[in-house]
């Protein structure tokens, strides 16, 4: 085939043209239509209630991890509890957003002290704290401890340091707290019901 | 709730007035959309704002914010007027026939037995008259033109159609169409609900409104019944625990009350509790309140207890007055205070006045923060700027944050405004080294008991002897707690008839509060949560949603106080001989030898229909109150006072007593309110249901659904000050000022109120200077300091203001 | 209910019919605004299903937030007031996003294949691994629903929870909407529950209360029921006869095989030409002339 | 082709320089513009990377084809203008089609053919600039409505056709007409050539400086 080097060079252009389209993938990849992966496959569910109002919505809290014990069960999605009779698995905006309230950054992590006067906080230990609030509250105590009023009756009161207790945590929690602020005499002692 | 969540889609008609139901509690009003749809129910609306509530509502009517007396006491008089009462059960099953004393007396505004110097009432002459054997008499014929029914009557004849609308600014028509409404429920199977919250409380009358609301309720025979009765929306998913645990300067467990410092002696104490039945044959339960007492007594401090001591009578502090928050603040504003503890409470941003809270706070020697966030009372003493002007180093106040888990990270119960004690299991570990409050409550303790072990102090026998036996000291578990509250024998309990056979074996839990005994013998944390742990284990975790009546009743779900009942008073739901005044919706009945049915009854099992023991049993008269006698500070009938910052200036029912004149005002106060001339606009504050008071600006999915602080005004307020939806502008209160976003809406409709137009502007309280929303002001920084005359609830809903665009 | 790769209706830029031959059930969800209280707890559960978290942003004098639908909002509460009837306000509040047409505007418009599926149950998915980012969907959509991601440059919008629908649950909004405003199940469920509502609507005084399920782009797997069907534009705009923009349909419809046929034309006739006529040669003589 | 035979220039270095580098980008944004347009032309995208390199090149590809293919116009724009001869020679076309080129009017530079081509070519590549940056993601597009880039992209299509058909018609009658491809390759043609098909042209340049 007489073939002059013009038309030698056209050959090749065209073969190279063609084959690096082959090599850059010219039959596309079959695309599948797979729908997104179910995201609660294996993680734990737990039933909770939401700590908001007091519709006292039931819900499923779904923690990473099937309880092995090297995993930190993280809670990654929290929905209605279908069981509940009130909710029946609904949830309002708040109660939806719950995930974001666990999760959120302002969760305070470590007890923390501001000394007087001080323009910042400095990281404490439990026990360092517990001893040291301890002696405030014995040295407030036994200094305006009120054992009798001015007619001579017994009191046996301490109106100089008072409690806000939540209404959020638990009766359980509340109950401890009573009997521990009413055995110390604190009658300035509330929760939100006051408001 | 009298009722709860799911029974009111049993109701024909819902009112939902000084609340928001659709905004604060979307997941219970839930019930209203199904009455709506499934019982052809009509859901009205009266509030200051055409809230997310009127949005589906049939029928909404504006009212001045502060009016809520002068409206429903125009409805409770078109009801009388127009004869649309529940006759049989008004006479059966209140006070109607019951004659008052002679010199009771109710003129321009004022009750019988004023003191002006100290602000409150000397109540003696607000009783019944009595007779030889000490029980009230009734005139049923009502002849008696001191009968309640006839007072009440006459005290209501004032407020006219003309004179409710010239208070409330609404309409006429309206009101009277609001009227016409509520009238329809006075046939014995036509039930109309209440659903009312803070927009009720949170006035210097709070109490009162509802006590206005209740009666309406009674004159219709709408308590007691299926989809009726008076429903308080509760705020906090266990604000109702905590008040049933008493957590309240002046309350012990389970509504007892503490001691006052002039009841020196125990039996004086109990007897004034132990009411005696005022008609003949009715049970009177609080004649039980040794036993709860006693049995408080014995789970707190065990074996110190005993009857030689009064059961440690004195170891509990009396009151001089009540120290609620306004009260504590006060003092603690006068430099009284040294310490402060907020356990998940945000006081800087709840409490009225937040200048002089934080000014307050400022003058403590050590505040300890117990909370799972950071929040502004924590970091009073920081500069935030306009939000928080203070200067750090001027505050000496030692402050310690401690951190504590949240609902997904630890056990618990808690208790929803149906009185359900659910209980709840954790799911996650706490972030960081936070702790629960279980363990940070007994970590405290533990180490106050140990100093006062080693140094002694002052009176330390209640410290050293409060019942400690949690198998971990410093980390009590929410099952230990709930088995104390829920009490257990401490002897074997006999059989009273048949000392032989043993009731409850000592160490046993009791299955009712029914088994409480007064000689020391049973022990109970909280006498109306007994049964909540029996032996058959944590009757809070049940989780069988069946609804056999439905009714809505699911009585193996969770337990409700009082021994699981969920419809209170349900015996009214018949009438005496035992007929249920509607068929349709029977809660309980009479099977020839005790009471049955759908729900626990509210009354003596065995006592049979026709015997004259009345629903109401926890009353000494055995039947609901129209006429409160000397229940309430401020008049055994409800009497429309205007707001402490008042819009008109007067009382148009009688200008001479404006305000509620029963009600607490510290020194300097009374001059701190602002008035009308300088600051001429209504103002009331509320939630959005896309947030929750000041936890989820925290919170990333709900800061974006409301991202930025805002107020909302009416069109015609915006054109008059030249404000377009989107400005900034300032909102000033006599205590200090915010800015905000300005929403203008047609949702605000400005009243004719006295002939001078009022504008109402909305504040929501959601900002403050922590969080992931845009920071912004504590809206309690406009708030006045002054509250409720009987429970001292801060006046939020109505206070004046001026608003400029900034 | 299963949405296996068996079950594709249509394919976004895919010519040749893909694997339809299994009957599956048709789902629906049906948004009930006179049910709606505007609490806008679906947004919350979409954004917290979805792991998406839009930005926080500012209030412009309304209760609307976010503002509008984006690449991490896939729906957004409309708040509409409006005096119908004199004298009586009404808060018209309508859960906007993405309607799941039978004959989706954004599939037509859509140049890469498997970008927008069409599954046989009704829901129409995007799958952002095709995705391009060219916008073609926006252009075709009558609902102007579909946002493309600054981040990622790919196109965002509800799927109907494709991946707990695969798995027999309902939707996250479905399931968390406090006064069961937003219903879900099959389509002709929906379409009965529908019309339970509206006589019940027109019970209490709203005669043109009706089903919004628009024909124009052959009915849709999100439906509303409203208050004043007559007037869909009085709830923030929805449209009143919604059909994918004429421009579109003809740009997708003839044209594309019209002038790539044309193309193909051309150049055989380009081809064709040259062999019949052959190479236009300057002939031999008149070469020499200098 | 003699090697003595004598040769004329017809496009300069530049211009061809400047014609290629148009052609290049032309090419190259019809593929990736048929690759979005039809989905059988999906495929070519592989020769950019991938679907999304593909629609981020377009648009900056295009951009520069507009402001080289503007240069090459502006150079071209004075043979551009339509003659007298250049209708004569139209109404001849049958013949020309069938290679019958005796006694032809004698044309400019460019014959009808050509001038069409350059002015239809100036139009469509503005309407497709205009249109492009209208429906360009994710610069400009947001910033029009929506109706206005569902136009724009109609636009854009359509012009593109008549550009790319255009362009066919141009490249089949640059290989049909010998020497036309060598013009433009190596800038030359043989004198025959010019006086053949561009008699006009051909005699002005011989005029002009006998170059």
């Amino acid at each position: 085939m007489q073939v002059t080097r013009r038309q030698f060079f056209k050959i090749c252009a065209a073969g190279l043209g063609s084959s690096s389209l082959v090599m850059m993938g010219f039959s596309p990849t079959e695309a599948l239509a797979e729908v997104r992966q179910y995201k609660l496959s294996r993680t734990t569910e737990t039933r909770n209630t939401c700590p908001y109002c007091s519709v006292g919505c039931g819900i499923l809290m779904y923690g990473l991890g099937d309880k092995a014990k090297n995993v930190q069960a993280e809670i990654i999605h929290i929905e209605g509890d279908p069981d509940h009779p009130v909710n029946r698995g609904t949830l309002c905006p708040k109660g939806a957003g719950l995930l974001d309230f666990v999760h959120s950054p302002n969760r305070l992590r470590y007890p923390e002290y501001r000394a007087a006067g001080s323009n910042e906080w400095k990281r404490i230990s439990w026990d360092e704290a517990f001893t040291r609030i301890a002696r405030l509250v014995k040295d407030d105590r036994d200094k305006n401890f009120i054992a009798k009023n001015a007619d001579g009756a017994t009191v046996n009161r301490w109106l100089s340091t008072g409690f806000l207790a939540a209404s959020a945590s638990s009766n359980e929690s509340g109950y401890l707290t009573h009997k521990v602020v009413r055995s110390l005499g604190i009658l300035g002692f509330d929760n939100q019901a006051r408001v | 709730m009298t009722n709860h969540w799911v029974d009111i889609k049993n109701a024909d008609l819902i009112l939902i007035m000084g609340g928001n139901a659709a905004e604060a509690h979307p997941c219970g009003f839930k019930w209203v959309t199904e009455a709506k749809a499934q019982r052809k129910a009509r859901l009205v609306v009266v509030d200051p704002r055409f809230t997310r509530s009127a949005s589906v509502a049939d029928y909404y009517a504006p009212i001045r914010a502060g009016s809520d007396i002068a409206f429903l006491g125009g409805v409770i008089n078109y009801l009388l007027t127009h004869d649309k009462i529940q006759h049989e059960y008004v006479k059966a099953y209140t006070d109607a026939t019951f004659v008052v004393r002679e010199d009771y007396t109710f003129e321009n505004g004022m009750f019988s037995g004023y003191n002006e110097a100290k602000r409150s009432y000397d109540k003696a002459t607000w009783m019944y008259e009595l007779d030889k054997d000490g029980y009230a008499i009734s005139d049923p014929a009502l002849q008696n033109p001191r009968c309640v029914f006839n007072l009440m009557k006459r005290h209501y004849a004032r407020y006219t159609p003309e004179v409710v609308s010239n208070i409330t600014g609404t309409p006429r028509d309206q009101f009277l169409k609001v009227c016409e409404t509520i009238a329809t429920c006075s046939a014995p199977n036509k039930v109309m609900t209440i659903m009312y919250a803070l927009g009720w409380t949170q006035h210097s009358v709070g109490s009162q409104i509802i006590r206005t609301g209740a009666m309406l309720q009674l004159l219709l025979g709408n308590i007691g019944m299926a989809g009726g009765g008076m429903n308080a929306l509760r705020g906090h998913s266990n604000i109702q625990g905590l008040t049933d645990l008493g957590l309240l300067s002046n309350l012990l467990p389970g509504y007892m009350t503490l001691p006052g410092e002039k009841e020196t002696d125990f039996q004086t104490y109990l007897d004034k509790r132990a009411l005696k039945p005022l008609r003949p044959g009715q049970m009177s339960y609080w004649q039980n309140y040794p036993k709860f007492h006693v049995s408080l007594m014995k789970a707190w401090f065990g074996d110190a207890a005993t009857r030689e001591n009064n059961f440690c009578f004195d170891w509990l502090p009396k009151l001089d007055k009540v120290h609620d928050v306004l009260q504590v603040f006060e003092d603690m504003n006068q430099g009284k205070m040294n310490g402060y503890f907020c356990q998940g409470f945000n006081p800087l941003a709840s409490f009225p006045n937040k200048a002089k809270v934080g000014g307050a706070l400022a003058k403590l020697k050590y505040l300890v923060i117990i909370d799972p966030l950071v929040t502004e009372t924590s970091t009073f003493w920081e500069n935030h700027g306009e939000f928080n002007d203070v200067d750090p180093a001027k505050i000496q106040t030692e402050v310690f944050r401690l951190p504590s888990t949240c609902f997904a990270e630890e056990d618990g119960s808690l208790v929803n405004s149906g009185r359900w004690l659910q209980w709840h299991y954790k799911g996650a570990e706490p972030p960081g080294e936070a702790r629960g409050d279980n363990e940070i409550m007994a970590g405290l303790f533990t180490k106050l008991k140990e100093l006062y072990k080693k140094e002694g102090g002052a009176f330390p026998d209640p410290i050293l002897n409060l019942t400690w036996g949690y198998k971990i000291p410093h980390a009590p578990a929410a099952e230990e707690l709930a088995r104390e509250f829920n009490g257990k024998a401490l002897a074997d309990l006999t059989d009273a008839k048949d000392p032989a056979k043993v009731l409850v074996k000592a160490g046993e839990q009791l299955a009712s509060f029914a088994q409480l005994r007064d000689d020391g013998s049973t022990a109970c944390g909280c006498w109306i949560f007994s049964g909540s742990w029996t032996d058959k284990g944590n009757q809070m975790a049940r989780r069988d949603s069946s609804d056999p009546s439905g009714l809505g009743n699911t009585l193996n779900w969770a337990w409700a106080w009082p021994v699981n009942r969920r419809v209170l008073y349900n015996r009214a739901s018949l009438d005496p001989a035992g007929k249920p005044w509607d068929p349709q919706r029977k809660l309980i009945g009479w099977d020839g030898a005790k009471w049955g049915g759908t729900d626990v009854p509210d009354f003596k099992p065995d006592v049979p229909p026709g015997d004259p023991m009345n629903p109401f049993i926890m009353n000494p008269e055995g039947v609901a109150r129209l006429f409160a006698i000397d229940k309430m500070a401020e008049g055994p009938f409800p009497e429309h006072y205007e707001p402490f910052e008042t819009p008109i200036d007067t009382n148009p029912m009688h200008p001479g007593v404006i305000s509620n004149p029963a009600a607490r005002v510290f020194k300097g106060d009374m001059e701190a309110f602002g008035k009308a001339k300088e600051f001429p606009y209504v103002a009331t504050t509320y939630r959005l249901t896309e947030h929750f008071h000041y936890w989820t600006k925290h919170a990333r999915i709900n800061a974006v659904l409301q991202p930025e602080q805002f107020i909302e005004i009416g069109e015609e307020l915006a054109q008059a000050k030249g404000i377009k939806a989107g400005d900034k502008v300032k909102v000033r209160s006599n205590r200090g000022y915010i800015k905000a976003v300005a929403v203008v809406t047609k949702r605000i409709r400005a009243l004719e109120v006295a002939g001078k137009k009022v504008h109402t502007v909305g504040v929501p309280i959601h900002w403050g200077f922590q969080g992931l929303a845009k920071n912004g002001f504590l809206t309690n920084t406009l708030t006045p300091v002054v509250g409720d005359a009987n429970t001292q609830t801060p006046e939020f809903k109505a206070f004046l203001v001026d608003i400029e665009k900034v | 209910m299963s949405m296996q790769s068996l079950d594709i209706q249509r394919r976004s830029a895919t010519t040749t019919p893909s694997p339809d031959a299994r009957q599956t059930l048709e789902v629906a969800k049906l948004i009930d605004v006179s049910k709606c209280i505007g609490c806008k707890a679906c947004q919350s559960a979409c954004m917290e299903w979805n792991d998406l978290r839009d930005e926080v942003g500012s209030n412009a004098g309304i209760y609307d937030n976010p503002r509008d639908l984006s690449d991490q909002s896939w729906t957004v509460m409309r708040f509409s007031e409006v005096e119908v009837q004199q004298g009586k306000l009404e808060w018209l509040i309508r859960k906007d996003g993405c309607m799941h047409c039978a004959d989706p505007g954004c599939l037509k418009a859509c140049p890469s294949p498997g970008a927008i599926v069409q599954y046989s149950n009704g829901i129409v998915d995007f799958h952002e691994e095709n995705c391009i980012g060219c916008g073609y969907c926006i252009t075709g959509c009558p609902f102007n629903v579909p946002r493309i991601s600054q981040k990622d440059n790919k196109a965002y919008k509800c799927t109907l929870c494709s991946d707990r629908v695969a798995v027999g649950q309902e939707p996250a909004c479905v399931k968390t909407c406090p006064t069961g405003a937003i219903v879900f199940g099959s389509k002709e469920d929906m379409i009965d529950h529908a019309q339970e509502r509206i006589a019940d609507l027109k019970e209490r005084g709203y005669d043109n209360a009706g089903l919004y399920d628009p024909q124009g782009v052959g009915g849709t797997h999100v439906m509303y029921v409203l208050q004043h069907a007559d007037q869909p534009e009085l709830y923030h705009g929805l449209p009143k006869d919604p059909h994918i923009s004429p421009m579109v349909g003809l740009w997708k419809g003839i044209a594309k095989p019209l002038m790539s046929f044309g193309l193909g034309l051309v150049a055989l006739a380009g081809f064709f030409h040259y062999i019949k006529v052959g190479p236009k040669e300057v002939p031999e003589d008149e070469e020499t002339e200098s | 082709m003699s090697h003595s035979a004598k040769l004329v220039t017809r496009y300069t270095a530049p211009e061809r320089v400047n014609h290629w580098f148009v052609t290049i980008t032309f090419v190259m944004l019809a593929f990736s513009g048929l690759a979005l347009f039809h989905p059988a032309f999906f495929f070519l995208t592989n020769l950019f990377g991938g679907g999304p390199w593909t629609r981020i090149l377009h648009p900056f590809i295009g951009v520069v084809m507009f402001v080289s293919f503007m240069a090459f116009a502006l150079r071209m724009l004075k043979y551009n203008h339509i003659t007298p001869a250049d209708k004569q020679w139209l109404a001849r076309l049958p013949d020309i089609v069938r290679n019958h080129d005796d006694n032809l009017p004698e044309i400019g530079k460019y014959n009808i053919g050509q001038k069409y081509l350059f002015w239809t070519l100036i139009i469509t590549i503005v309407l497709l600039l205009i249109s492009g940056i209208v429906i360009w993601q994710p610069y400009f597009a947001p910033k029009f409505s929506i109706d206005m880039v569902r136009l724009a992209v109609l636009v854009h299509a359509f012009a593109a056709f008549v550009a790319i058909a255009s362009i066919m018609v141009h490249v089949s009658a640059a290989i049909w007409v010998k020497g036309s491809v060598r013009a433009m390759t190596r800038g030359t043609v043989t004198a025959a050539w010019a006086r053949h098909h561009h008699g006009q042209w051909y005699k002005e340049i011989a005029k002009g400086s006998g170059k």
